[in-house]
């Protein structure tokens, strides 16, 4: 028997991986991306978690959704990095900084 | 008599209507702009007078009173209505401003039809700031009012008119917003009482508790305060006169000012008596803190207008000692003998000085539109080219300096009498305005006025022309009348005086 | 089958249904347009949305009415928000047209962008299940990502995209991470339901603050609220004008009605949880968003600074936690968006071959060139600052009202406090038009259209300001 | 009867003149102006001769009636009305004769100035102001005069607004006349607080309510309240009858045309305070604190003031300080409570010294404007008339027995002897120290002026620059201005003629006041003094009724002569004069020996006890450092600088440092809202 | 414990082990292989969970296609390696608080307090018939249709989006237009200009 909170520690943990990704990554914009895709998963984690603590298929609709929207995303996000690239040659995050104060 | 036809709204509006009108002909229809700006207030003012003659003056009710559903969901009401306390004031709002109009005649040269549009639609927020009943209705003219001067004074002020309008805004808005918060309040415990009004006179009927009147009072304070100016809130004044163009210094202390004074006898007073109990000390102390310390302040300045601008905070500072004695005269003799008479002082000090500050500015304008100099050293022997000017500039100083027969010593010989009564520091602390006004405004003739031809601007000066003689004629000719008979005014406000000092001196806890 | 839709009530979708397939439509039309007649793009773009506008008349609704198995809500509230967010986006694309042409972006991808965007909105609005509220924040989030990078040759729209993009998408998750806890714990995704099933799981409950806490950032960040408010200044400087003011315009009323949804309908219990959190989140807009704003010398950021402290003065409306605080806070939303739509469109007046108008001096001696425009902007100012006798200073009365009546009289004096620090960078513009000379000659070049209607946006934000009854009571109506 | 018209046209007539005259002095000219300014002035005159004889001899009653209100409020009626009995009546006929005499003689005197009409304009102003102060029947309107009277001193002095020296000193006699009325004002306020009422009437009705008060002013010392009232009052009258220590402005007011200084600042306007005393004697009676005060101030500007006069060598000066001197005995008077002494004294002064001054503009005019002693000399021959009118005023003011001043003063001096009030003894000897040095700068002055040798030839032509210099009118600003004031009247003459008698616009109100400086004490002493001329004008309790010991040995004028004769300050008079012979005819070398001898007390005199110089150091500068003091830190400082621009600084500062936390960089932005959703965790979810 | 919890645990301790490798990945190429690792981890978690469904999609959708999108880009993007490490060791420990942080917050309620979840009865699974997937398609086609559809208008944007963000024609490019070629007029290339055979001095 899985128990619930530990998925949902492991769904935790993979949340705060996430985030200190995007806080660490300060050279390259995918990596971001993907810290991204990361954090979705441990949504999803807690979905399936629940849905399966549940009984109901709700949740497992919800994880559907996400993954749908996070394809999209990612596609969107990929294209705002093409656009990114061909304006700076570069991706790196810390030249990301033409904006400030 | 009432009238049959809406005479405050018209008041209100008419103004607002010229001024739009002025606006939309433009620049390049000046001369019509003008003509209209002029007719205009001066119809607003020939309409005021009509609320005199048709005052009923045995009665403290509201009277011209409309009343007109505005915005339903607050309860909040378009209603209008003077009483005694403000209908002379209205009255000296529609008597300066055609003043103004015409003292701007030919000499502002940037802007004009934006300029007279600018007072045209500032007279029309004043005069609503003083008929209004409902407090939301009031406290959105109050604060509208200041969109205008702000223009004024940054377009057509002086050098440093940014920093000075920016001062002046936020000052005065930083006082405002928290009396809107306490409004707001009063509102809501209209609501908690079963029926929700804005109106001033449910606020004055409403029971509040000691700790919240405290609070009130407060925001009150520093809304009217910083208006009024009282110390240490002052600082705005100097630097908005300064900068600010003739028309609107003369605006700014005849009229603006008494905002904060119409203030605290229209809401600190009655709202929240049992605070101002408690809290008149503070008002009373820097209302004396402003007529001596002012006064040494106003001795040194180097320019004409921050000269006349600290004389006024010192001579509000009358205003408010005489609204508060009340409170002081029923804790220490046990009645309130002698407060009416402080009320009394006050409100004819707020006219008073209306007319002879609004005066003092005219004549420096009248200097700086020649000379294009406010520094009192750039002057000296004005008396030789100019002895008609002289002889008003002489005039409205003796009027600042309080000496009977101008309307200048009526208010503060009212309130120094009065204040006596509560407390003889008071009294003595109070008439040290008679050696420090004195002091600093014939010192100020005698450098600008008095001496030989300081130099070749002085030489070549030319002396009234009939526009400003007109102006300052017209002005000197109410200074006097008030000071030798004032009689008409104070009757007029004898009864809300009175039905005042009854209201206030009943606790609402 | 034991699964059938059993309400579906297609009519109540109409405007969504309706809106899709104009998007579809505009999409395939657009296609085959070459960029002189590009305009057809934009005549049907608005004429879909007046679609839009016909169809939520036709088949509006007074009462609360679900279709889609509870998945879309009707209710009068979200028929008018639907109708004033058609109207937002329509005088948006009018606004941006000039500019657009001007610029060489006058492409298809902005309209039908912006009218998915508009669906996202709607969706939101309508939305009865946690499922499609994310879907709708989702729709709108990614139409905007696209929008802000469509200038394809601007390094800082892309670059601004990047950032928006990076934090929307943490938000997302944070929004989402709270969303399946609360599933977790409360058994189900319907709103409406959810709000029965918290009752009975109790206020108290651990695991729901900490839901509570996940949620409050996820629509912190929709509405830029500080300290999820740092993608504002950047997305509002970086994109393009046109872009910045749809931003600033539509999707507060999404924001808006995403706080409506999750927390006064779903989360309703948990007050007194959230009304904390708002007003630390609140008070902390309102300063930084005030006081940041100050140095700013581009006037988008300033406006975006302006946004923030403005959320703060909404957020204030929805943590009061009363009907008149959400009234209260709709109608700062209305004022906010007339407000904003406004001030943007007086940057894209004046915007013009090489001159973006978009710094502060760019209005200097504005009243010398055209006392009218002057005037208008005078107004937003003046409204967006809170004087009166214009709209904003209404909508601040109202959440200052609505939370005073909650008793938290200090929120309310710190609101004013900090209205007044705000009010100090409103008037610079002010001083910028007014007592500045112009530094060149060069008149306004924007055509007719432009010119009408964005006097009519002024002159309503003074109507409105007069006789502010009319909106306050639809409001009212609305948010019974 | 006197009807209310009479009174009513008495004040305006001066009034409407003085209106006519300043506001279309341009269109009636000069001989239209001073025609209607004398005409209102006599018409005034002769009414208020009548009202005197009405009262006097027609035993008519005395008004006391309101003219109008001037305002009610809090119950407190204010009303501008008149109070006419004798002690009025009196002050009235003392004023429209001496301005009509002054009229007159103006004519002479300003022939020349450019500011002809505006003279006239202000001397009727002032009448006007004079007699609404002493016609009044409440104190509202008393200030009223009050301040009226002071400004037209005001202006007058500062009638040459082009000499620095002029407007110097009317600002001055303006301020310092407010302190005064800064007490005036508060003693009113005390009699409203404690009455209710402005009205004399009424108020001297109350009196014993008044007396049974005290007041605590400062906490733990329980005043008199009558005490309190008076010496408020008195300081106002200090203001006004220039008593030390405000006595400062009276010098310095000589800059005005000489009109002046015999109409305002010796006749009428500087007794205003003695008469105002005299007025409220109901008052000062129940208060004797009060009446000590007055005593010891009155003696010690009587005495010490009088010594200025003797080293002064400016020719109007020397009077002013004579006048000062005279004052101080006015106020012993009331001091004593012999008011009607004082009140007779200020009669009899108000002619010899309003002829002193005359005469000695007459001189000054002769001199073309020289008021220096030290270059006159001599000038009996050349101005008979001048000269025997002066020495007549100079003898009525030492009191030499028969003149006018003879009995005046020597009531004076008997009353003080007699009473015992404390402080008397040394007011006595102050005064009677007083008589010796009134004596010796009075002949100084007419030693200086009419004896001994020419001076002035020699000392007009190289003085002639140092004089011009002093008067301001350059020769350059003259070509500027070419109407000012004394220069062309100075320019008309010859400039080294010899010095010739003044026209007879000049000499006959010398002469005019000449016969009552000589002779008015025979009529009046009996029944002023005496007499029951006052009747219940003046109340003077049994306990301070000083005069009453006089009266006991007052057996008709003559034998008052007689018994002066007898007594020790005639003897003191002659031995002053003999002093001032000696020193100034005799031997003209002594003075400056003995100033070198006594050069400390010397230096004290010349500078006037450092009066002045303390005063614009405290005061003048004083003020004014304390004002920028209060407005660079203060205002500028504390309030602007550092709540209102330091606030603002300090949110400019706050909003570069939290800008500079919006740093453009993304993962800066997520680790704010990563920090922001974990703090809101922590606080909510872990507390 | 069963061999579902052993599995659990083993394929849970090998998703956090990937996890740390996407974030500390010194190539991005590495740092996405570490992702789709991370993904098939986690398909086999969902398996374990009883989202068979959703485990598949999870590798065809996301491994499939979305992955791989990521290395085209990766690979498509010209990006200096050399940099891209540089100050990692500096932020780490900032990094590993805010992780640690996180971490203990989300412990704290969902394992320590337990989020007060309480044990409800699991899916029906090993029922007779039981298809996660039929069972999924059918709430998606009826209860949840109106986000399906919404769901298609998603992707619809992306697709958009994408095209419009991507897709340009890019200047300076020098091709031939034919149609301008042949229009060409001989005026419009040459120009005559008449000059004088000297010019003035």
């Amino acid at each position: 028997m899985i128990r619930l909170e530990f998925v949902l520690m492991l769904a935790g943990l993979l949340f705060a991986l996430s985030v200190a990704g995007i806080f660490l990554n300060r050279k390259n914009v995918i990596l971001l991306l993907m810290c991204i895709e990361l954090m979705l998963l441990a949504v999803n984690f807690n979905f399936i978690a629940f849905a399966r603590q549940l009984g109901d298929l709700d949740g497992q609709i919800f994880v559907f959704f996400i993954m749908t929207v996070a394809a999209a995303e990612a596609a969107i996000g990929l294209a705002i990095l093409v656009v990114l690239f061909r304006e700076k040659k570069s991706i790196n995050v810390e030249e990301l900084d033409e904006m400030k104060g | 008599m009432q009238f049959d036809w809406p005479i405050l709204s018209v008041l209100i509006w008419l103004p607002i209507l010229g001024g739009l009108v002025t606006l939309a002909l433009g620049e390049r229809a000046i001369v019509l702009g003008r003509w209209i700006a002029l007719i205009t207030t001066a119809a607003t003012f020939g309409l005021s007078i009509l609320l005199y003659t048709n005052f009923d003056a045995t009665t403290a009710q509201m009277q011209f009173v409309e009343e007109a559903a505005w915005i339903p969901a607050f309860s909040a009401l378009y209603s209008l209505g003077v009483d005694g306390i403000a209908m002379p004031l209205i009255i000296l709002t529609t008597f300066v401003t055609p003043l103004v109009i015409i003292a701007a005649w030919t000499v502002i040269e940037k802007k004009p039809a934006q300029y007279y549009a600018a007072f045209l639609i500032l007279e029309g927020l004043m005069v609503g700031v003083f008929a209004s009943l409902d407090a939301l209705l009031f406290y959105v003219f109050w604060e509208a009012m200041l969109i205008p001067m702000f223009i004024i004074i940054g377009v057509w002020g002086g050098p440093r008119r940014v920093y000075a309008t920016m001062k002046f805004f936020l000052y005065t808005f930083l006082g405002s917003v928290l009396m809107l918060v306490s409004l707001i309040y009063l509102y809501l415990q209209t609501c908690d009482a079963g029926q929700c009004s804005y109106s001033i006179a449910d606020f004055q009927r409403l029971p509040i508790g000691l700790n919240e009147q405290i609070l009130i009072f407060l925001s009150f304070l520093l809304a009217f305060a910083v208006k009024v100016p009282m110390w240490p809130v002052h600082t705005w004044l100097p630097d908005a006169h300064v900068e600010a163009p003739t028309g609107g210094s003369v605006i700014l202390a005849a009229i603006m000012l008494k905002m904060g004074g119409y203030g605290f006898l229209r809401f600190s007073l009655p709202i929240t008596p049992d605070a101002s109990a408690q809290l008149d000390w503070l008002v009373i102390s820097l209302s004396l803190i402003a007529i001596v310390y002012i006064g040494y302040v106003a001795l040194v300045q180097q320019d004409m207008k921050k000269l006349i601008a600290y004389s006024s905070v010192a001579h509000m500072g009358f205003v408010t000692l005489g609204s508060f004695l009340a409170f002081e005269l029923l804790r220490v003799n046990g009645d309130v003998r002698g407060a009416a008479m402080g009320i009394d002082g006050a409100m004819v000090q707020m006219i008073s000085h209306g007319l002879v500050s609004g005066a003092m500015f005219f004549c420096v304008g009248v200097l700086y539109d020649r000379v294009h100099s406010r520094e009192i050293g750039a002057y000296g022997g004005v008396v030789n080219t100019m002895p008609i000017f002289a002889a008003f500039a002489v005039l409205f100083a003796m009027a600042n300096s309080g000496l009977p027969a101008t309307s200048g010593f009526v208010g503060e010989f009212l309130v120094i009498i009065a204040s006596f009564r509560a407390d003889f520091w008071y009294a003595f602390l109070a008439a040290i305005t008679l050696i420090l006004g004195a002091a600093y405004t014939l010192w100020l003739v005698k450098r600008v006025i008095f001496g030989a031809v300081a130099n070749e601007n002085v030489a070549a000066l030319k002396d009234v022309n009939g526009r400003e003689f007109f102006v300052l004629g017209v002005l000197a000719l109410a200074v006097m009348l008030l000071g030798v008979w004032p009689v008409p005014l104070l009757d007029v406000m004898r009864p809300t005086v009175e039905n005042l000092v009854q209201h206030i001196t009943i606790s609402k806890l | 089958m034991e699964s059938m839709i059993t309400n579906l009530g297609m009519h109540a979708v109409a405007a969504e249904i309706f809106l899709t397939c104009a998007i579809c439509v505009i999409l395939l039309v657009d296609v085959f347009l070459n960029d002189r007649l590009r305009w057809v793009t934009y005549a049907l773009s608005l004429a879909s949305l007046a679609g839009c506008a016909w169809m939520t008349l036709r088949y509006g609704v007074d009462e609360r009415f679900l279709a889609f198995d509870g998945m879309f809500v009707g209710d009068a509230m979200g028929d008018l928000l639907k109708l004033f967010s058609y109207g937002t986006v329509a005088v948006t694309f009018i606004y941006s047209r000039e500019y657009l042409q001007r610029r060489g972006l006058f492409k298809g991808e902005y309209f039908i962008l912006g009218l998915v965007a508009l669906l996202g909105i709607m969706v939101m609005v309508s939305a009865g299940n946690l499922l499609t509220v994310y879907l709708g924040v989702e729709l709108l989030s990614l139409s905007l990502y696209a929008m802000i990078a469509f200038d394809r040759d601007s390094s800082i729209a892309a670059e601004s995209a990047m950032k928006y993009f990076v934090l929307g998408a943490i938000s997302s998750g944070m929004l989402l991470y709270g969303f399946s806890i609360v599933y977790g714990i409360a058994g189900t995704l319907q709103i409406d339901e959810l709000a029965l099933a918290l009752r009975e799981v109790g206020v108290s409950h651990l695991g729901l603050v900490f839901a509570l806490v996940f949620i409050i950032s996820g629509i912190a960040f929709k509405f830029g609220a500080v300290p999820f408010h740092m993608w504002v200044p950047d997305v509002y400087h970086g994109a393009p004008t046109p872009v910045t003011l749809f931003i600033g315009a539509a999707p507060k009323i999404s924001s808006f009605v995403l706080a409506i949804r999750v927390l006064a309908e779903g989360l309703d219990s948990l007050v007194a949880n959230w009304q904390d959190m708002l007003i630390v989140i609140s008070v902390l807009s309102m300063a930084l968003g005030n006081i940041v704003a100050i140095a700013q010398t581009n006037l988008k950021r300033m406006l975006a600074y302006s946004t923030i402290s403005h959320v703060g003065f909404i957020l204030l409306g929805i943590l009061a936690g009363t009907t008149d605080g959400y009234q209260a806070a709709m109608y700062y939303t209305f004022a906010y968006v007339i407000m904003s739509v406004g001030s943007f469109g007086m940057i894209l007046l004046l915007a013009r071959e090489g001159f973006e108008a978009d710094r502060i001096e760019d209005f200097r001696g504005l009243n010398r060139k055209s006392p009218w425009f002057a005037a208008m902007m005078l107004m937003f100012m003046f409204s967006t600052a809170g004087v009166p006798p214009f709209i904003g200073f209404w909508a601040k009365l109202e959440v200052i009202a609505a939370v005073l009546n909650v008793g938290l009289a200090w929120l309310a004096a710190a609101a004013v406090v900090f209205s007044v620090i705000g009010a100090f960078y409103y008037l610079r513009v002010v001083k910028v038009m007014y007592f500045d000379e112009p530094t060149d000659a060069v008149a306004i070049e924007a055509g007719g259209t432009l010119r009408t209607v964005l006097s009519v946006n002024g002159l309503a934000v003074l109507a409105l300001g007069i006789a502010p009854s009319i909106l306050i009571e639809l409001c009212a109506r609305a948010l019974p | 009867m006197i009807q209310q018209s009479t009174l009513l046209s008495i004040v305006l007539a001066p009034l409407i003149a003085a209106l006519l005259a300043g506001l279309f002095g341009r269109f009636i000219g000069r001989v239209g102006a001073h025609s209607v300014t004398i005409a209102g002035v006599a018409i005034s005159f002769g009414l208020s001769a009548w009202v005197l004889k009405q009262l006097l001899l027609d035993g008519a009653p005395n008004v006391n009636e309101s003219v109008y209100t001037w305002l009610v409020s809090d119950g407190i009626r204010m009303e501008v009305g008149f109070l006419v009995d004798r002690l009025t009546a009196l002050m009235m006929v003392v004023v429209t004769f001496v301005s009509l005499c002054v009229h007159v003689y103006t004519i002479g005197y300003m022939h020349d100035d450019p500011g002809y009409q505006r003279f006239f304009s202000y001397i009727s102003l002032f009448t006007f102001s004079m007699l609404m102060l002493v016609m009044a029947n409440n104190f509202m309107q008393l200030f009223f005069g009050w301040e009226a009277v002071g400004l037209v001193s005001y202006l007058l002095i500062g009638f040459w607004y082009t000499r620095p020296s002029a407007i110097f000193a009317n600002l001055k006699a303006f301020m310092v006349n407010r302190v005064g009325d800064f007490g005036f004002v508060l003693g009113i306020a005390g009699i409203v607080y404690f009455t209710g009422s402005l009205d004399y009437v009424t108020v001297f009705g109350m009196r014993e309510s008044i007396a049974a008060n005290t007041m605590q002013i400062i906490p733990g010392l329980e005043w008199q309240a009558m005490t309190v009232i008076c010496i408020c009052l008195f300081i106002g009258a200090m203001g006004k009858s220039a008593q030390v220590p405000l006595h400062v402005w009276l010098p310095d007011s000589m800059e005005g045309p000489t009109p002046i200084s015999a109409l305002i600042h010796a006749a009428t306007m500087v007794t205003a305070g003695i008469f105002m005393v005299a007025r409220m004697s109901p008052l000062f009676e129940l208060s004797q604190t009060a009446l000590s005060t007055v005593l010891v101030i009155g003696a010690t500007t009587a005495f010490f003031m009088g010594l200025l006069g003797l080293v002064n060598n400016d020719i109007k000066r020397v009077v002013a300080y004579s006048t000062l001197s005279q004052l101080g005995y006015m106020t012993v008077a009331l001091g004593v409570s012999a008011y009607s002494a004082a009140i007779f004294h200020l009669m009899t002064h108000a002619f010899f010294k309003a002829l002193l001054f005359l005469a000695a503009g007459s001189v000054i005019i002769a001199m073309h404007h020289e008021q220096d002693m030290r270059k006159m000399g001599g000038l009996r021959k050349y101005m008979p008339i001048t000269y025997w009118t002066s020495l007549i005023g100079s003898l009525a003011l030492i009191a030499f027995p028969g003149t006018s001043g003879f009995f005046s003063k020597d009531a004076i001096i008997a009353a003080v002897g007699a009473s015992h009030i404390p402080g008397a003894t040394y007011a006595y000897w102050c005064v009677f120290l007083g008589v010796f040095v009134t004596a010796l700068y009075s002949f100084r002055l007419i030693f200086m002026t009419f004896h001994g040798p020419e001076r002035f030839a020699s000392a007009s032509a190289h003085d002639h620059a140092a004089h011009e210099s002093t008067h301001v009118h350059s020769d350059k600003d003259a070509g500027h201005e070419p109407d000012v004031s004394a220069h062309n009247s100075h320019g008309a003459h010859d400039h080294h003629g010899a010095p010739h008698e003044s026209p007879w616009v000049v000499t006959l109100p010398l002469i005019l006041l000449a016969i009552p400086s000589l002779v008015i004490g025979w009529f009046t002493i009996g029944p002023v003094l005496f007499g029951d001329y006052f009747g219940n004008a003046i109340v003077v309790s049994e306990a301070h009724n000083a005069l009453a010991h006089v009266a006991e040995e007052f057996h008709g004028p003559a034998s008052f002569v007689v018994h002066g004769l007898k007594t020790a300050p005639v003897w003191i008079a002659l031995l002053g004069v003999l002093t001032a012979w000696f020193l100034y005819i005799k031997r003209p070398d002594l003075p400056a020996k003995i100033a070198g001898r006594f050069s400390a007390i010397y230096t004290l005199l010349v500078n006037k006890f450092y009066f002045d110089e303390i005063y614009q150091a405290v005061f003048a500068r004083g003020s004014r450092r304390l004002g920028t003091v209060l407005w660079r830190a203060g205002d500028v400082g504390l309030i602007d600088g550092a709540l209102v621009n330091g606030s603002a600084n300090v949110v400019g500062w706050f909003s570069g440092v939290m800008r500079r936390m919006q740093s453009g960089y993304l993962y800066h932005y997520a680790f704010a809202m990563i920090i922001g959703l974990s703090t809101l965790l922590a606080w909510y979810v872990l507390r | 414990m069963t061999l579902t919890e052993i599995l659990f645990y083993a394929f849970s301790a090998v998703l956090i082990v990937a996890a740390v490798g996407v974030i500390t990945a010194r190539n991005p190429v590495h740092a996405a292989l570490f992702l789709v690792f991370a993904f098939f981890n986690s398909a086999i978690l969902w398996l374990l969970m009883e989202a068979e469904f959703l485990a598949i999609v999870l590798v065809l959708v996301y491994v499939g296609a979305v992955m791989v999108l990521f290395l085209f880009v990766v690979m498509m993007l010209d990006i200096n390696l050399a940099q891209m490490r540089e100050g990692f060791t500096r932020y780490a420990p900032l990094g590993i608080v805010i992780a640690a942080l996180v971490v203990i917050e989300i412990g704290s309620v969902v394992w320590v307090k337990q989020l007060g979840v309480d044990a409800a009865p699991a899916l029906a699974t090993g029922a007779e018939g039981y298809s996660n997937t039929r069972d999924l398609g059918e709430l998606l086609y009826t209860k949840y249709l109106y986000p399906f559809e919404l769901a298609a208008v998603l992707l619809l944007l992306a697709i958009v989006a994408a095209i419009s963000l991507t897709m340009r024609q890019r200047r300076g490019v020098k091709t031939q237009d034919i149609a301008a070629q042949v229009s060409v007029r001989a005026k419009d290339r040459i120009r005559l200009v008449k000059m004088d055979a000297e010019k003035d001095a």
